[in-house]
């Protein structure tokens, strides 16, 4: 039975992804890439990979799928004048064929896999007592692979700055996104003012049990970041001016607290980003605790896109 | 009985699929903007049903986060048409 | 007891899986946007309300039965303001078309 | 056929309708939306890689579900930054073509946006 449900899955997660590529109409297509990401949720439960799921759940069915729904909805006008430019006929069978290939080549690939299965679950079963923490996830991104975890807080923020370099320059410093015309009264407001008490104790929660189980400072991050969204999308707060000092300081608090640790490591313990014995699971603690405001900012910023209104006064 | 759930979530991973051919055909944005509703409702009732037949832990918390932001991609979609009609771009949807 | 819980949950599930397959009826049968969200957001929410009910006994803990529980709320709040929303949308561009 | 071996075969179906998608559209938006399906479906074939590799306990290999949960979050402020430059293509050109024999008349006023 299981095997039914699995081969549904699949079914349904191809056709979806066709639907994204074939469809002609471009909002059609985005809309049912998200539809897509919220499924590959369900996938990566099949695979046992939860905290992926976590993951998936908040950024490929939230973040993600408001991000291309409101560029789909604002592109519109752009879809006829597009249609025409439509490569020829031998360029598409020549993209097919190359396709094929690669999905030919992959699959190989995916029924040679070796058996057994080269794993790393024994050595990090092994080592994760010693950093305290109890979900094993969270013990690679913080100790075994903290390196990635730093470097991806970095990357974050420099798409950020990417974003923010795209302003004109009469609204460099001035606040991000089209004025919300506030309806107090409205549903919209409604949900602003009801769902984001409701989604930061999620958040916290999400957060706070990804130190033993499934969860972590990325997804209660993604949430945090989403009712801020949903609060500014209401019109009941403007998104910030991206001049402000208090920003720019909690946007980069959390790698910084980092980057110090990290330093800290090689005088307390000979190697960068290495815990002295025993503080493992507190260092790692005040970690998450600086990033996850930060990682929250900046994702919900990142959304909000480059500035476009300068400060009036 | 855990044979009975996975019945079930595949019914209603069945009845998401057939709800998705209908309605990613549009003919309007707001048609096709029931795709992730379809998958809130749908989509949560099949994972917490899989959850509950395979015994994995952490689900509920997944069917959680897809709960709180199943609303989201609707309201940006909300949203950026109402942008578009204001600023008068014609769509001819 | 755990004979009394099963039938719980069968009975339930079962009548919260027939909720789907009537909002998908619904979905494909009714003639415009709106009487379809009417189907999709009625009828699938009756249906995790009674997954969820129907899994109540199995969850384990109070906490993973008040999860359950707020699952079913939030998504009775975000379905019924956001068929709100995508209804007004639609109503929005219709004298246009 | 296992679990992994079935999404692991859809994954590498997955890279191939998207590699198909950012050849063959010339719309960015669709192009962005066709990398992401590779990039998922290079995401799918390491979890099915993770489950392959389950021992000791866990349901996968914890380190390569670490490596795709900061994968995800680095597609998707990819995702993001392209999605910026896009809208703001829009907003200086009124267009998106990506074409090189547009008419290139926003050329001359580009410094004051």
């Amino acid at each position: 039975m299981i095997g039914i449900v699995d081969t549904g899955l699949a079914l349904l997660i191809l056709g979806l992804a066709v639907w994204a590529i074939v469809a002609r109409d471009t909002f059609a297509a985005v809309v049912g890439f998200v539809a897509y990401g919220l499924l590959l949720t369900l996938i990566w439960v099949r695979l046992h990979a939860v905290d992926v799921a976590l993951t998936e759940g908040a950024i490929g069915g939230g973040l993600a799928g408001a991000l291309l729904i409101g560029a789909a909805a604002r592109l519109r006008s752009t879809e006829a004048a597009a249609r025409s430019e439509r490569p020829g006929v031998p360029l598409r069978i020549l993209a097919a064929v190359l396709a094929a290939g690669v999905t030919a080549a992959l699959a190989v690939c995916v029924l040679t896999l070796p058996v057994p299965a080269p794993t790393l679950a024994h050595e990090t079963a092994a080592h994760v007592a010693a950093t305290g923490v109890g979900n094993p996830i969270t013990a690679v991104l913080l100790a075994f692979r903290a390196m990635d975890t730093l470097l991806e807080a970095i990357v974050l923020l420099f798409a950020l700055v990417g974003v923010w370099s795209l302003a004109p320059d009469r609204a460099w410093g001035g606040r991000p996104g089209p004025r919300q015309r506030a309806d107090p009264n409205g549903t919209l407001a409604y949900v602003a003012r009801v769902l984001p008490p409701i989604g930061i104790i999620v958040g916290a929660y999400i957060f706070w049990v990804g130190a033993d189980y499934p969860g972590g400072k990325f997804q209660g991050a993604t949430i945090l970041a989403a009712m801020w969204l949903l609060v500014m999308m209401a019109g009941l707060a403007d998104a910030p001016p991206i001049r402000k000092t208090w920003l720019r300081l909690g946007l980069v608090a959390g790698p910084l607290v980092f980057i110090a640790i990290g330093f800290a490591g090689v005088a307390t313990a000979g190697a960068f980003l290495a815990y002295p014995e025993g503080y493992a699971k507190p260092l790692i603690l005040v970690i998450e605790f600086a990033l996850m405001p930060s990682l929250a900012l900046t994702l919900g910023l990142l959304l909000v896109g480059a500035p476009q209104r300068q400060e009036e006064r | 009985m855990n044979e009975f759930l996975l019945v079930a979530a595949a019914f209603v991973l069945a009845m998401v699929a057939l709800g998705l051919t209908r309605v990613l055909r549009g003919p309007g944005d707001a048609d096709r903007m029931m795709a992730p509703l379809l998958l809130g409702t749908g989509g949560i009732g099949a994972l917490l049903l899989l959850g509950a037949a395979t015994g994995a832990d952490g689900v509920i918390d997944v069917a959680l986060i897809l709960a709180v932001l199943a609303a989201f991609a609707a309201i940006a979609f909300v949203k950026a048409s109402e942008e578009t009609d204001e600023t008068g771009s014609e769509d001819n949807a | 007891m755990s004979a009394v819980a099963n039938l719980w949950t069968i009975l339930t599930v079962s009548a919260g899986v027939f909720f789907y397959f009537a909002g998908t009826v619904g979905l494909l049968r009714f003639p415009d946007t709106y009487t379809r969200l009417h189907a999709l957001t009625k009828a699938d929410n009756l249906g995790v309300g009674l997954v969820v009910l129907g899994l109540l006994p199995r969850s384990g803990s109070v906490l993973g039965g008040l999860k359950l529980l707020s699952i079913w709320l939030l998504v009775l709040l975000s379905a019924s303001t956001v068929s709100q929303l995508i209804a007004r949308a639609a109503r929005r561009r219709e004298p246009r078309a | 056929m296992s679990t992994p071996t079935l999404f692991g075969l859809s994954a590498a179906v997955l890279v191939g309708l998207g590699l198909y998608g950012v050849i063959a559209h010339p719309q960015p938006l669709r192009k962005i939306v066709a990398f992401n399906v590779i990039g998922s479906g290079v995401f799918l074939l390491l979890g099915a890689i993770a489950r392959r590799g389950a021992a000791a306990g866990m349901g996968g290999d914890p380190v390569p579900q670490a490596l795709l949960i900061t994968g995800i979050v680095v597609a998707f402020s990819a995702t993001a930054l392209a999605i910026a430059l896009l809208l703001r293509l829009f907003g200086e050109t009124g267009s998106v073509t990506l074409s090189s024999d547009a008419p290139a008349k926003a050329d001359g006023d580009k410094a004051h946006g």
